[in-house]
């Protein structure tokens, strides 16, 4: 097992971009090497330690056995866990974008707040998040109509908008709120929310499941309602409580699910009544 | 020069039904709206834009009528819009594409910019439409070009004291530089 | 500069060199006799040395191209690399961008490359990018099939008013010869619908398909262009096409090919392109089948007709042609995002993203046919490797597709080893086919029946006076086994030992060592002058009120060409 | 306003010159010259009027360069490059803003600089039709040239468009009134329907206005293809629209034989910006199971259209092209000039033939006032306000011939009418400039190897 610390020193207006730095490629790597390090930060590369201070404890023969423990302000440091396939990566403050985008397996945790682009088109691994995150939470890249394909994102806090668009399989799970249009045009998996929804959860969905246990902003008319379940089983996970379910998007001829609280959205059975849903589930997740 | 014949001092506007001098309500909580229109665009893009002119039709708020009444506006009145991202003085005037109300409308231009939101959401491109503003009657005129960009910005101002810059000296309506004669400089 | 390339074994199929060990030598971009004593050597011994590419049908330059890498970033971000000394950064898999086009086509030891399609409203759009194309030279075809001057002349068989017309809309756009794509069907498409078979009609248009051929083709011959007609049938795509492919090509026997001298070059008075999309046969694609063995019988049979393959690489890629309502189709297939462009009076164009999967049995059976077409076609110099990049495959995999025509036992691996799926074996006969290519065959198809087809003397073969455009591929072909080891003959053909462009080297050991801008090659007909006059003179009227950019901003400003090669045609008789 | 007389004291007529205001790159255009002066235009809108007949009181002549006081100083050619030149020399994070006013010719010298230095190249579209590019490559782009429209249209759709007030001849020239050969009678073959919050100038020359409430967009479209696929809609209103209404308009739809949606800036601005776009083009593919549809967007300069293709086809992406890393990068949120200006990255910002001062947010243009920046334009605008060099450029379609894009992609070459004034020097031949002397300062190209400690793990 190797622990690699990076105590930020200062943090740069300029982002560092570390996606050469994860365990991938550094797992041999001993302190020394991390000082002949330079890493790229806007048209230039800056040595390392200029940023971090760097300590190495123990050993590592494969990417699995390392752990990158980031401690203090990583708010302008992006691609943190970009493409790594094993290890864990803790950070222990903000992120900037990216980070555990295109994992393919090991552990990312950051107990702070994250940018944009989490997890996005990641294969596998789990990515958990005690903060806030930003818009396209496990999305897929711009034009690319595949987006998380496995693993596990867990966001303490509240997601931004198009959380997990074009979701193609994988378990996101928002503890907080979520703006608009979560799933959005997703084909597969599984979008569980245990806040508020802003408006139109799951538009040109296809298929795969949302979940969301707490108040619905507004609802598009892609959906139908099919009626009201119990401890609905869905991709093999039971939920507990009453949930009104309906299938969409039929827009695009979609088979997907959307479950929402009935106890929270009893409105929503009986008549629709417009309301201003502005700003229902916009908890202060937009902290610069 | 030739551009006097496309100049107008401002744009038309239609009458207010009535005169209204004393509003119902102090603060309006509207939707603001910003984009361009054809007078707006006509003065940009000829590069007048330290004028006068450029003040009237990009610096101006366009309400309906009922809300105008609500604030006891007039026509050309100036009023005082506020958002999350900044405030800004602005002319009122009663829209051409009324009845909405509840929104207002400013042409996009450095008035438009100091209260639009710059959040792009991840999508490039910062939120000019559908923010949330209040509008309030002021006394306070409208900034030229040139002096709302120093109030705003302060790049070449030492000063900080927004009220102190706002009653510095015009830079006026011609461009304002250290001239010399281009023979001079070879 | 003097160069001679030492000891290759050379491939020359239009001199009828078949692997002899030779010298090559060139001088000032032109291969020459013989070279002083101070030439340069470049020791190649027991290499092969081929002319270099010609590529017959491509989509490389072009509005639908910008569309296509327009809308499918992720295509881009699949190819991209770092910039180098010598190469600005690369992009794009399937839709490369336009330098790095021209990169990887030097890189496979290509130096001409056929631009299928140009609408001539926004020829200049095509130009722009061909200038920015390094390392290779391309010849755009114009599109004329759909365009609605023509199809009113076709409709009064005005063969000698077309043919003025053809040659104006050349030297407007800068084109190099006549494409035709779904005659008709695009224009039908102008109202969301297609026509069917190929005697059929658009709406308002009392004109179908066969007579706008039948003309194209004679109007082709009348001005003798180096380039004969060029046509996409119609039903591409379509389950039971064989038949309108067969009758579009047969339609065609009776027409007198041109005896002027630059049509002489050519056999053939139709090319038809991708014949492998127009090979199939059945009803839908449940019960389709091949109708490689048809077409190919009948290639066998006519000697009038080339064709180029259009073969299926198994990719995920990107379709994109002038045959618009087809793309719909696949839309409606796929549920992909479409792209569809109509250009006004004169034809349509589709894009989708593809995705050609070996599990799938569509797919396979299309990757079938295509090979069997190359294995069933007798005379090589009938056909030409492609794969219509980027619709049935990127242009990037011709070097696996020479290791599957040279190798028997890959594509039996590929069928028994169910790496493709079953109906490979259950609707086509490509697992009875066990003919293999050698290396003077794939000469053929990718250099000199190319160059033939295109009217080309100057390349595509190594005779004295020739331009100095030459491939060397690290293989030793007399101690190996092209049929034993397809990824040594994959590997060698991506990368090539050295690319010799007009006696530049940009090529060596398959990185690109310099670069040189592309030169245009169009077709200039002399001698119509009056004739096109007076048809100009027609069809302005209509111009004016009907197109939405006026006539001076209609053509190609010379502005817009860079290095041109000028084609010139005298007209007989004149 | 009052009533003015014809020009008749003019030289020449220069004739079939291009509009270089906005999108629709209106051809036809012909210029009274007099002294080398353009007196008057025949055949433009009032926007394009204007901006030919330009204001040459704000005429920008002379380089400038702002002096220790924080005034602007008139200096040579020489000084203003080489300070400029410096900045970008020295700089880690540039932007090179702008290009939609100018010519592929010049972006071709403008992308070499970018690729040299590691720049992030972005252009209008950023903070205009970049959703709609986004929705583009996430849905497709069913479009169609403008004399398609012209020839065949019976139904126009305007969406978040006012083309009465930012494309003025849009609607005489290309779409609504234009006589074309399957519609011989003009605006009576037509129906025109404006989809806007606003009863806007556009709305009001329509057979139809649906005012569907601010921020409803996408429900609205999205209520549309449900119909479409033969729902009953089960709210009575859908963002401020009644069912019945919905039904009605998707019938008139569907049974139009040619139809086009054009849509402009209403839609890529407001709540759920890229996706309203985004459904509107999938609502589009859904009607052409019915009938012919298509759309395009309303883009805004003339050629702004021109730096998105220009850049795919150099580069594959369209649009906030990152070259730091020494490859082609484009990430939304993070290569785009307004994100990288609020999160305050970049140290050096060239602004070309664009007004970032009038256009970008308070938020954005903040950053603007805290590094250098260098401005080439032809006219003394807000962003001169914040400028440290200004360097004048001359005017594309006027004084300099150049290509540009028409919003439906139809390439114009833009001829040049007459001479620049005698110090202003052409967009092309500044960049040029800037690009040699960044050359010479900078000696080693951007290339930042791949780092590969570990060649192993490779």
């Amino acid at each position: 097992m190797k622990t690699i610390t990076f105590d930020v020193i200062k943090r740069n207006q300029i982002a560092l971009e570390m996606d050469e730095v994860i365990p991938d490629n550094i797992y041999s790597w001993e302190a020394e090497d991390f000082d002949k390090y330079a890493v790229p930060v806007g048209n230039s590369r800056f040595p390392i330690t200029d940023f971090f201070d760097i300590t190495v404890e123990g050993t590592a023969d494969s990417p699995a056995e390392v752990k990158m423990i980031f401690n203090g302000d990583c708010g302008r440091v992006k691609y943190i866990g970009n493409k790594m396939s094993a290890g864990e990566i803790i950070v222990n403050g903000d992120a900037d974008l990216h980070v555990g985008a295109e994992m393919s397996g090991g552990a990312i945790t950051v107990h702070g707040n994250c940018e944009a682009h989490a997890g996005r088109e990641m294969t596998g691994g789990t990515l958990e998040i005690f903060g806030n995150t930003k818009e396209f939470t496990g999305a897929s890249y711009i034009g690319e109509w595949r987006g998380m394909r496995g693993g596990k994102i867990t966001v303490h806090g509240n997601a931004g908008k198009q959380c997990g668009e074009c979701l193609v399989g994988g378990h996101i799970h928002v503890k907080g709120d979520c703006d608009i249009l979560a799933g959005i045009h997703m084909r597969k998996g599984l979008i569980e929310i245990d806040g508020n929804v802003n408006r139109w959860p799951g538009g040109q969905m296809k298929n795969g499941n949302i979940i969301i246990r707490g108040r619905l902003g507004r609802l598009l008319e892609g959906f139908v309602e099919e009626g009201i379940v119990t401890n609905p089983v869905v991709n093999g996970i039971e939920f507990e409580g009453t949930f009104i379910q309906y299938k969409g998007d039929i827009a695009l001829k979609g088979k997907g699910h959307l479950y929402i609280d009935a106890e929270k959205n009893r409105d929503k059975l009986s008549a629709w009544e417009d309301e201003d849903d502005e700003y229902i589930s916009l908890g202060d997740n937009r902290l610069r | 020069m030739h551009y006097a014949n496309t100049y107008l001092d401002k744009p038309v506007v239609g009458d207010l039904e009535e005169a209204t001098t004393e509003g119902t309500e102090k603060v309006l909580h509207c939707m603001l709206n910003t984009g361009s229109d054809i007078y707006q665009g006509a003065c940009k893009k000829r590069g007048s834009t330290l004028k006068e002119e450029y003040k009237n039709v990009s610096g101006t708020c366009y309400m309906d009528p009922r809300d105008m009444a609500a604030l006891g506006v007039k026509n050309w009145d100036t009023v005082l819009v506020k958002t999350d991202y900044g405030e800004v003085v602005v002319n009122a005037a009663k829209s051409r594409d009324a009845p909405h109300k509840g929104t207002v409308f400013i042409c996009k231009g450095p008035w438009a910019n100091t209260v639009v939101s710059h959040e792009t959401y991840c999508c490039s491109d910062p939120t000019y439409k559908g923010v949330k503003c209040t509008v309030e009657k002021t006394d306070r005129k409208v900034l030229l070009m040139a002096d709302l960009m120093r109030w705003v910005y302060k790049k070449y101002v030492d000063e900080t004291d927004d009220d102190v810059i706002e009653n510095m000296e015009s830079l006026g309506e011609l461009p304002v530089y250290k001239g010399r004669k281009w023979e001079e400089l070879k | 500069m003097e160069y001679i390339l030492k000891n290759g074994i050379v491939y020359d199929p239009a001199n009828e060199v078949n692997g002899e060990k030779k010298d090559v030598y060139f001088k000032d971009g032109k291969i020459v006799e013989d070279v002083s004593a101070d030439a340069k050597v470049l020791d190649v011994t027991d290499k092969i040395v081929m002319p270099a590419g010609v590529d017959t049908h491509a989509h490389v330059a072009g509005p639908k191209l910008v569309l296509g890498r327009l809308y499918r970033p992720e295509d881009s971000r699949r190819g991209v690399t770092q910039k180098t000394k010598n190469e600005r950064g690369e992009s794009g898999f399937s839709i490369p961008s336009c330098p790095t086009t021209g990169y990887r086509y030097s890189r496979m030891g290509y130096g001409t490359v056929c631009e299928a399609a140009m609408p001539p409203l926004e020829a200049k759009h095509t130009h722009e990018e061909i200038c920015i194309i390094p390392n290779i030279d391309i010849n755009p075809l114009t599109l004329f099939g759909n365009n609605w001057f023509i199809l009113e002349m076709a409709r009064e068989n005005k063969i000698d008013e077309m043919a003025a017309f053809i040659s104006a809309w050349l030297k407007i756009t800068k084109g190099y010869g006549v494409k035709i794509v779904n005659p008709c069907g695009s224009e039908a498409w102008g109202w969301g619908m297609n026509v069917h078979g190929y005697d059929d009609k658009p709406p308002y248009f009392d004109v179908t398909s066969r007579e706008v051929v039948r003309a194209l083709a004679k109007a082709n011959e009348k001005l003798g262009l180096p380039h004969s007609i060029h046509i996409h049938p119609n039903d591409l795509g379509h389950p039971g096409n064989t038949n309108t492919t067969i009758e579009t090509l047969d339609s065609l026997k009776d027409i007198v090919k041109s005896n002027s001298k630059a049509a002489s070059v050519r056999d053939q008075i139709v090319h038809c392109t991708h014949m492998q999309f127009h090979s199939y046969t059945g009803t839908n694609w449940r019960d389709a089948g091949s109708g490689a063995e048809e077409v190919a019988k009948f290639l066998n049979h006519n000697k009038h007709v080339t064709g180029d393959i259009g073969q299926v690489t198994l990719d995920e890629t990107t379709t994109m042609t002038a045959d618009a309502p087809m793309e719909y189709d696949l839309y409606q297939l796929s549920g992909l995002k479409w792209v569809n462009a109509d250009i006004e009076c004169e034809t349509a164009a589709g894009i989708i993203p593809c995705i050609y999967s070996p599990k799938t049995p569509v797919s396979t059976l299309q990757w079938a046919i295509g090979l069997e077409l190359f294995l069933l076609t007798k005379n090589p110099w009938q056909i030409n490797l492609t794969t219509d990049h980027p619709n049935a495959g990127p242009f990037t995999r011709y070097p696996r597709i020479i290791s599957w025509l040279m190798s028997a036992p890959k594509r039996m691996s590929m069928i028994e080893n169910e790496e493709v799926h079953n109906w490979a074996e259950k609707r086509t006969s490509l697992a009875t086919l066990d003919r293999e290519y050698d290396f003077y065959d794939i000469a053929t198809i990718t250099r000199a029946s190319n160059a033939k087809v295109h009217g080309f003397t100057d390349r595509g073969n190594l005779s004295v006076g020739s331009n100095a455009d030459i491939a060397v591929y690290d293989l030793e072909p007399n101690n190996f086994d092209p049929s034993k080891d397809p990824e040594a003959v994959e590997k060698a053909f991506s990368r090539a030992k050295y690319t010799i462009k007009d006696g530049q080297i940009m090529v060596q050991d398959g990185e690109i060592v310099s670069t040189k801008p592309s030169q245009v090659l169009w077709t200039n007909v002399k001698g119509m002058e009056d004739e096109e006059k007076a048809v100009l003179d027609q069809v302005m009227p209509f111009f004016t009120q009907y197109y939405s950019v006026k006539w001076e901003n209609y053509k190609v400003h010379d502005h817009f060409l860079s290095n041109p090669i000028r084609v010139d045609i005298e007209m007989e008789g004149k | 306003m009052s009533y003015e007389p014809p020009i008749t004291d003019y030289d020449e007529i220069v004739e079939n010159c291009t509009c270089a205001f906005c999108g629709c790159n209106c051809d036809d255009l012909d210029y009274l010259v007099k002294n080398g002066h353009v007196v008057a235009v025949r055949h433009a809108c009032r926007l394009g009027a204007s901006k030919i007949m330009e204001d040459m009181d704000q005429r920008l002549i002379v380089p400038m360069v702002r002096g220790e006081n924080g005034e602007l100083e008139e200096v040579d050619w020489d000084t203003a490059l080489d300070t400029a030149a410096e900045y970008i020399a020295n700089s880690i994070r540039p932007v090179f803003y702008g290009w939609s006013e100018t010519s592929t010719e010049c972006m071709k010298e403008g992308i070499e600089l970018g690729e040299y230095i590691g720049a992030v190249l972005d252009n209008q579209a950023t903070i205009c039709h970049g959703p709609s590019l986004q929705a583009v490559q996430n849905a497709g782009y069913p479009i169609q040239t403008l004399g398609e429209v012209k020839n065949r249209a019976d139904m126009i759709v305007y969406s978040g468009s006012n083309a009465m007030n930012s494309h003025p001849r849009h609607m005489g020239r290309y779409s609504v009134f234009p006589r074309g050969y399957f519609r011989q009678r003009g605006r009576f073959d037509r129906t025109v329907v404006t989809m806007d919050p606003k009863f806007s100038d556009t709305a009001k020359m329509s057979d139809k206005w649906i005012g569907f409430e601010q921020n409803g967009d996408y429900g609205f479209y999205n209520a549309i293809r449900a119909v479409l696929k033969g729902k009953k809609l089960t709210q009575n209103v859908v963002s401020g629209i009644p069912a019945e209404d919905i039904y009605e308009l998707v019938e008139e739809m569907k049974n139009a034989e040619f139809g086009v949606l054009f849509f402009g800036l209403g839609l890529t601005h407001t709540l759920s910006k890229q996706r309203n776009i985004d459904i509107a083009i999938k609502m589009v593919m859904d009607l052409n199971r019915f009938s012919k549809w298509g759309l395009t967007p309303m883009r805004g300069h003339f050629n702004v259209n021109g730096f998105n293709i220009f850049m795919a086809y150099e580069t594959g992406f369209a649009f906030g092209v990152d070259f730091a890393r020494g490859y082609t990068r484009y990430m939304l949120g993070e290569t785009n000039t307004i994100d990288l200006l609020v999160r305050k990255e970049p140290d050096c910002f060239l602004v070309i033939a664009a007004d970032p001062g009038a256009h970008f947010p308070n938020g954005a243009n903040q950053h603007l006032a805290d590094i250098p920046v260098i401005q080439i334009d032809i006219h003394w605008g807000p962003s001169t306000e914040l400028a440290d060099v200004v360097l004048p450029g001359s005017f594309i379609g006027v004084e300099c011939a150049g290509t540009s894009y028409r919003m439906d992609g139809v390439p114009i070459y833009m001829k040049k009418a007459i001479d620049k004034p005698e110090t202003c020097r052409d967009d092309e031949w500044i960049v040029r400039e800037l690009k040699e002397r960044v050359m010479k300062l900078r000696e080693e190209p951007n290339v930042a190897p791949k780092y590969v400690p570990n060649p192993a793990a490779e």
